[in-house]
């Protein structure tokens, strides 16, 4: 059911919601297809338009909205109709969808041009020019996935674009799939790819069971029919409806990497850096939030549900923390941080906060592309200075050994070589870590400040992790951009040019001035999403501001931010030093720093034993057992003993056989004797004839 | 006596030494013209039995192809008499004697049967004319006359075939 | 006409005649004349009964006859040159490597 | 005259035209041979789009039916019946379209006593387009028994090192399950008075215990066909030995002779028996699921790991046609169009690289991608297409089974889907599993060997592209837009599950 025909009057663009896959698409076989003739600058241009143009559009449908704010549904094809499965290619533009086509189309723009100038130098370390393109490509791919993804009026079409997108992140994670993060010959990328795909599958499986279960019961897994009968069914089968919310869960923890599913964020870092902005921090991973805020009208009829998702995003957003204190690796921290992130969202809107949530989503996609484009640009700044410092030195046998551009053991005082990425990766580092007045303080304030009246104990979790989030980042400016370097590739680091730098500078403006989408008291963005809300009768919490949340976290941030200086920055770190905080926490740290040892465990409790039991299965089971012994020994065998011995020997040659060769035997000696007629003559033959004729005439004659 | 008695016992006899000696020759080529003589004598026979047609067949094809092509493998492959051999001497008499058995026997039947040896009246002017025959042949017998056309290819198919020369050999 | 046993007698001394020939003579050749002998005596026989019968179909019959004589003698006479070819000879009694 | 020129004669006995032309022409002309296969089978597909033009996607029953009487001899009524219906006119679309591919995969893949291939290898395409358009059970009978002919000399002529042992296994294993069908077909012969399976489904009245007894009879040749766990041992043996273009046709039609014959001859002639043996089918079908998929994983060569998914994904396919509803059953034929352009197009792509690498040993491979990057491209979109990825054709199949099973009354459990998807996560493990050891990672030590050998891997030529296009064209049109296939098997399929609900009800 269209839940309303489109309106006659006011500047209406809803048609154009097609084009919001097509466009991208349109860019992405362009690429694929004739780029290979095109240049860099060509092939960059063509998937930014393309980018762009997405933007354009998802602008003109949130200026529709605004004339008609209850959205719409444009219907494009048919799909599958069996029955009473009726789905179809359907767009469905509402406030909601909108927000997230806006922060995916653009971020991925300023992402995409971005990457010209990080692709452009990335493939010529990595010496392969020609992957140039492939990268658009998949860029463009993953645009057209996610604008499914967010615009799909059904779960089954959100679940294309829920699969595609994983699909890019796996072409992506792999992007180099010959070699590890350190560019030596390794399967580590192409392991970490599947890692992802694998572990979203695990999500996915979660999912389809909930659109599985959620036809039996709805007859329908179209959001308008759905969420319309919500009400009804939670009376009569409610039972269904928390199976549904917590089978989705667990594809909001595969794809938004919570706990358990949480492993392979971190991994997915062995893409390229742009790659991990777009795609592991600021669009995609956000998915799950999008998700539940979408099944609001779900979620809120099941509180058991809603706890649960939220202690999830709770514990996810402490636990994650806590493990990007212990990282080195810049990209590292800021994909633990990421998690972390995730958690206080999908917390968020586990807790009934949809707004506070969705806040979160689109200051977090700024500040975090803005740090992660940033450290980007580190990363590629040392390279630069370890090639410079390499051909000055002249010993080029040890380059690109076993060197780490992105640790930050390696970095240090890239205040001064790098100033333009330190303002901007200040600018990001300080949003992240709530400081007053950036994005990050507003939204993340308004998570703690629903926390406290919605779910206390997450509240905590939430607070806890704040303060931690506020200490890593402080410990990674302090080890990055202050001290003295600690390596003479951090030393010859040379700035970004800009092409990469002014994207960033639009990132860092927003991250900034954000908070502005959703001031207390102000409050566009709850206005603008209730509407979607209200829609399907959703009643949103009000959000109220709370100045003790405020001040209590601010306070706590700083603190954090005074004891990594304590550590990190009073005294910086030199070459081959532990880190101190060792000295500190001891066997924590150890712990922080070797992830708490989820990734050994998941090895050895999940999926060593799947290997061996599949080794089991295939090896010993289907083959030595079924296969060899039971076909061929048993059966096989059983036959040939069947007969060779007991038919051959016993009824054969000594029943069969006696009495034919008897026969045989008899017919020879028979033969022997009556061969003698045959002369060979062939007139005696004649003769024999000739006296036939005469006996048979002679018989006629007496008769 | 009649002409028509005497004309036949004439050529009885003619066509009767004309096969033995055909039996007899030593040499292969007299056999064959021996044979010929008797083929001919037969022919005229047809003739005084009304089968015009088939008398000019018997000339044709007989005396005329058939001889000629067993005269030419005599020549071609120079075999007109062959080396002693005393292989089956036994066979000759006894040859002789069954021989005789079965001319009795024939006699007998001739002497014995006289009923189904009548001879018939005067027949029509047309008995026996090519007209009659063709008429016979294209209607009755439409069928074995095609099939004597294929056996016809066939057998010559099949001489060509028994008697050409393996290229590869000589 | 003359009575039909004259023409039946005359064609069982032929035939005969025939037969011995198959039986006496060793040449190939010879034995082979000697079977277009034997035929042409029954077509002999045949014309004279098609005569006292009043019936044509003899006669047909005895235009077959000569038309399968036709084909046999080709063929005969290719396998006795083929014969000749491998063995160099065409005695009879020299070929018996059928012998049992 | 008719009878001769009979649109479904013609499609099923076409072929044959090619294979006395190919006789005429000497052994050492192989590339006329394999002109004149390709173009017969190009033939045979164009007369079978003829055939799709004139059928009537609204009509439930039966069309083009052609009915002769064949056998009348001591009360046996045997006719020759063809005939077309939504079960069955995808499947011979199928067939006909993987004939002509798979003999392009052979051009140069089959150097040796190329006539002989081709005339085989038009004689299985005579056997397959007869099972699926027999409406006699005598004759689908001797056509199915027909295919094993050609395949046999198939797999046991251009096989592999071990491929008596494989033709033998294969022959006889299948052979023997067909027994018992047969001695089931006789019974119903004999006791309904006629083989007409239109005729038998109308007349029904079976009595339920020995309905039971006669449906495993055919479910046992089925099965084997299929093949479900636990009588898949043949498979791997035939697939690995197989060449190419046999595997194609192995994994793409002939194993679906097996579900179609559950769809066309279990459920309807046997539908009180098919109610009460559907959890058990089922629980089969699930255990097929996740054992092939964890056994497929565990391969350490390409062919037997495409092999034992196959028995996964034919899990699938019993899953949905037992669940007894439209949305099973339609994904279930659905899925195994899917599953013949999916795995027939790994085992073209196995075999091409196989052309130039000659081992399957995943070990040596490694780093494919960079040298072989539309090969590589093609392989990623075809496994995604085989682990089910939404947009491509496995997932629509999938999920309407899964769909279909989870809701369906005649399961009666949720379970068995819940266990099935679960197979869509181990799927995805040993499709990429697969794609990462040949692909992805630094350069296997193969590269360096076909090196040595004085060529270097080529990317796919024209004719290699050309072989995959149109499986991909239908690989992105089944998982884009299905809407064509469903309503062509929809009113056929709801005809069926009528039949069945109104046996369930009746049952309770």
């Amino acid at each position: 059911m269209i839940l309303s025909e489109i309106a006659t009057s006011g500047p209406n663009f809803f048609y154009l919601a097609p084009w919001l896959v097509f466009i991208p698409l349109i860019g992405m076989l362009t690429n694929l297809l004739i780029g290979k003739r095109l240049g860099e600058k060509a092939i960059g241009g063509i998937a930014s338009t393309a980018s762009g143009l997405t933007f354009v559009v998802a602008v003109l449908l949130a200026l529709s909205l605004r004339a008609y704010p209850e959205g719409t549904t444009v219907p494009f094809a048919d799909w599958i109709t069996i029955g009473e499965l009726q789905l179809r290619w359907a767009f469905r533009v509402d406030t909601l969808s909108t927000t997230m086509m806006l922060v995916v189309s653009g971020v991925g723009t300023l992402i995409h041009i971005y990457a010209i100038g990080y692709m452009h130098e990335d493939v010529r370390y990595k010496n392969d020019p020609g992957r140039f393109r492939r990268f658009f490509v998949y860029l463009n791919l993953f645009i057209a996935a996610m604008m499914i993804l967010v615009s799909g009026d059904n779960y089954l079409m959100l679940f294309v674009g829920w699969e595609g997108v994983g699909l890019c992140s796996f072409l992506l994670i792999g992007f180099w799939y010959e070699m590890d993060t350190l560019g030596r010959p390794s399967t580590a990328n192409a392991m970490a790819a599947k890692k992802a795909f694998v572990a979203n599958r695990v999500g996915d499986f979660g999912f389809l069971l909930a659109v599985l279960t959620m036809f039996w019961v709805f007859k329908s897994v179209q959001f308008t029919d759905v969420f319309a009968s919500a009400q009804q069914i939670a009376e009569s089968n409610p039972g269904a409806i928390l199976a549904i919310t917590l089978f989705m869960l667990l594809g909001v923890a595969g794809k938004s990497a919570q706990i358990p599913l949480y492993v392979w964020l971190p991994d997915a870092m062995a893409g390229p850096t742009p790659v991990s902005a777009l795609i592991h921090a600021a669009t995609m991973v956000t998915a799950g939030v999008y998700l539940v805020a979408r099944t609001a009208p779900l979620y809120v009829l099941v509180p058991q549900a809603q706890a649960t998702v939220a202690l999830v995003g709770g514990l996810t957003a402490l636990f994650a923390a806590t493990i990007a204190v212990g990282q080195y690796d810049i990209k590292k921290v800021l994909a633990y941080s990421t998690i972390s992130q995730l958690g206080f969202m999908v917390a968020a809107v586990g807790m009934g906060a949809f707004v506070a949530g969705m806040f979160h989503l689109i200051t977090h996609a700024f500040f975090k592309a803005l740090l992660f484009l940033s450290a980007g640009s580190v990363i590629l700044g040392v390279e630069r200075g370890h090639h410079h410092a390499a051909h000055h030195d002249g010993h080029e046998d040890d380059h690109a050994e076993t060197f780490d551009p992105g640790d930050m053991r390696n970095m240090g005082g890239m205040r001064k070589t790098m100033p333009v990425t330190f303002w901007l990766y200040l600018i990001g580092a300080l949003a992240l870590a709530g400081i007053f007045p950036l994005a990050g303080f507003w939204s993340k304030d308004e998570i703690l400040a629903e926390a406290t009246a919605l779910n206390f104990t997450v509240y905590i979790l939430l607070a806890i992790a704040a303060f931690f989030t506020a200490f890593y980042m402080g410990r990674q400016i302090w080890m990055v951009f202050f001290g003295k370097p600690r390596h003479e590739a951090a030393a010859h680091a040379e700035e970004s040019p800009p092409v990469m730098t002014i994207p960033l500078m639009v990132l860092a403006a927003l991250s900034l001035l954000g908070g502005a989408l959703n001031l207390p008291g102000v409050e566009t963005l709850a206005h603008w999403i209730e509407r979607t809300f209200e829609t399907f009768g959703v009643k949103l919490h009000p959000a109220e501001f709370n100045l003790n949340v405020a001040i209590t976290s601010t306070v706590l941030a700083l603190v954090a931010i005074f004891l990594s200086w304590l550590l990190y920055g009073r005294k910086p770190l030199t070459d081959g030093q532990p880190d101190p905080l060792k000295r500190i926490l001891g066997p924590l740290f150890t712990g922080m720093e070797n992830k708490w040892w989820i990734d050994e465990l998941y090895w050895a409790v999940i999926l060593n034993p799947y290997i061996a039991l599949a080794r089991f299965f295939a090896d010993v089971i289907d083959w030595r057992f079924w296969h060899d012994w039971f076909h061929d020994t048993v059966i096989a065998g059983t036959y040939q003993w069947l007969s060779k011995t007991a038919l051959n020997v016993w009824a054969d040659q000594r029943g069969i056989d006696a009495f034919a060769n008897g026969l045989g035997n008899t017919t020879k000696a028979l033969a022997q004797r009556l061969r003698g007629l045959q002369t060979g003559f062939v007139r005696n033959y004649a003769l024999s004839v000739f006296i036939g004729v005469i006996v048979i005439l002679g018989y006629l004659i007496l008769q | 006596m009649t002409p028509e008695l005497i004309t036949f016992l004439t050529l009885a006899l003619i066509s009767i030494a004309a096969a033995l000696g055909m039996l007899f020759s030593r040499n292969a080529v007299y056999s064959a013209l021996f044979l010929i003589a008797n083929f001919i004598t037969v022919a005229i026979f047809y003739l005084m039995l009304g089968g015009t047609f088939i008398a000019l067949s018997q000339i044709a094809v007989y005396a005329g192809a058939i001889m000629v092509l067993f005269l030419f493998v005599i020549m071609l492959l120079g075999a007109e008499k062959l080396g002693q051999s005393q292989t089956l001497a036994w066979q000759r008499p006894l040859a002789i004697l069954l021989g005789l058995g079965l001319l009795g026997e024939l006699g007998y039947m001739l002497a014995t049967r006289p009923e189904m040896l009548t001879g018939g009246g005067a027949t029509p002017e047309s008995f026996g004319s090519p007209l009659e025959i063709g008429r016979l042949l294209f209607r009755e017998y439409l069928l074995p006359f095609e099939v004597t056309s294929i056996l016809l290819l066939v057998a010559m198919i099949g001489a060509i075939i028994l008697t050409r020369r393996e290229k590869t050999r000589v | 006409m003359l009575p039909v046993s004259y023409y039946v007698g005359l064609s069982a001394v032929l035939f005969t005649i025939g037969a011995l020939g198959v039986l006496i003579r060793r040449n190939a050749i010879i034995i082979f004349m000697s079977v277009e002998l034997m035929l042409n005596a029954a077509n002999l026989a045949f014309v004279a009964f098609a005569r006292a019968h009043q019936a044509l179909s003899g006669q047909v019959f005895v235009f077959f006859v000569i038309t399968v004589a036709a084909a046999e003698v080709a063929v005969g006479l290719a396998l006795i040159v083929a014969i000749f070819r491998t063995k160099h000879n065409i005695d009879v009694d020299q070929l018996s490597s059928m012998k049992g | 005259m008719d009878s001769v020129f009979h649109p479904l004669t013609l499609v099923t006995f076409f072929p044959l035209l090619g294979v006395l032309a190919i006789l005429f022409v000497k052994p050492e002309k192989k590339n006329a041979h394999r002109w004149i296969a390709l173009v017969t089978s190009l033939f045979t597909l164009g007369i079978s789009l003829w055939v799709l033009a004139q059928f009537d996607a609204s009509n439930p029953d039966l069309q083009l039916v052609i009915n002769l009487p064949w056998i009348q001899v001591a009360g046996w009524n045997i006719h020759y019946a063809l005939g077309l219906d939504g079960l069955s006119v995808l499947l011979v679309m199928l067939t006909t379209f993987l004939t002509p591919i798979s003999i392009l995969s052979t051009w140069t893949a089959i150097e040796e006593r190329v006539k002989d291939f081709m005339i085989f290898f038009l004689m299985l395409e005579v056997g397959m387009t007869g099972v699926f358009l027999a409406q006699d059970l005598f004759l689908f009978y001797v056509f199915w028994e027909f295919t094993l002919v050609p395949m046999y000399f198939l797999i046991g002529i251009w096989g592999g090192p071990r491929r008596m042992y494989a033709a033998i296994k294969f022959f006889l294993y299948t052979m023997a399950g067909s027994l018992l069908m047969l001695l089931a077909i006789l019974w119903l012969g004999i006791n309904q008075g006629t083989f007409n399976v239109p005729e038998l489904v109308a007349k029904g009245g079976i009595p339920a215990d020995i309905q039971m007894w006669l449906f495993l009879a055919f479910a046992t040749a089925f099965a084997i066909k299929v093949p479900m766990w636990p009588l898949h041992s043949w498979l791997p043996d035939a697939h690995v030995e197989a060449p190419t273009a046999g595997s194609v046709i192995l994994a793409g039609v002939l194993l679906k002779m097996g579900t179609y014959g559950f769809v066309r001859f279990n459920l309807p002639l046997f539908p009180a028996a098919a109610i009460k043996a559907a959890p058990w089918m089922a629980l089969l079908a699930v255990i097929g699921i996740l054992y092939g998929a964890a056994v497929s994983y565990a391969q350490r060569d390409i062919k037997k790991l495409v092999a034992y998914s196959s028995v996964s994904h034919l899990g699938f396919v019993m899953l949905g046609l037992f669940a007894l509803n439209p949305q099973g059953i339609q994904g279930g034929i659905l899925q195994m169009i899917n599953h013949g352009l999916s795995t027939g197009a790994l085992f073209l792509l196995v075999g091409m690289v196989y052309e130039q690498t000659h081992t399957r040993d995943f070990d040596v491979y490694g780093g494919l991608w960079k040298l072989m990057p539309v090969y590589g491209t093609l392989t990623l979109i075809v496994a995604l297409s085989s682990m089910g990825l939404p947009g491509l054709n496995g997932f629509v199949g999938e999920f309407t089974i899964l769909l279909g099973a989870f809701g369906s009354d005649a399961i009666g459990s949720p379970w068995y889907a819940g266990f099935a998807a679960a197979g869509v996560i181990l799927a995805a493990v040993y499709m990429l599993y697969m794609f990462q050891k040949m692909f992805l990672g630094p350069e296997g030590s193969i590269v360096a060997k076909v090196k040595e050998h004085g060529h270097a891997l080529r990317d796919l030529n024209a004719r290699e592209i050309i072989t995959l296009v149109p499986l991909l064209v239908f690989i992105f049109w089944i998982g884009l837009y299905p809407k064509p296939f469903f309503t062509l098997m929809a009113p056929a399929v709801d005809k069926l599950v009528a039949l069945l609900q109104a046996t369930a009800v009746a049952m309770h």
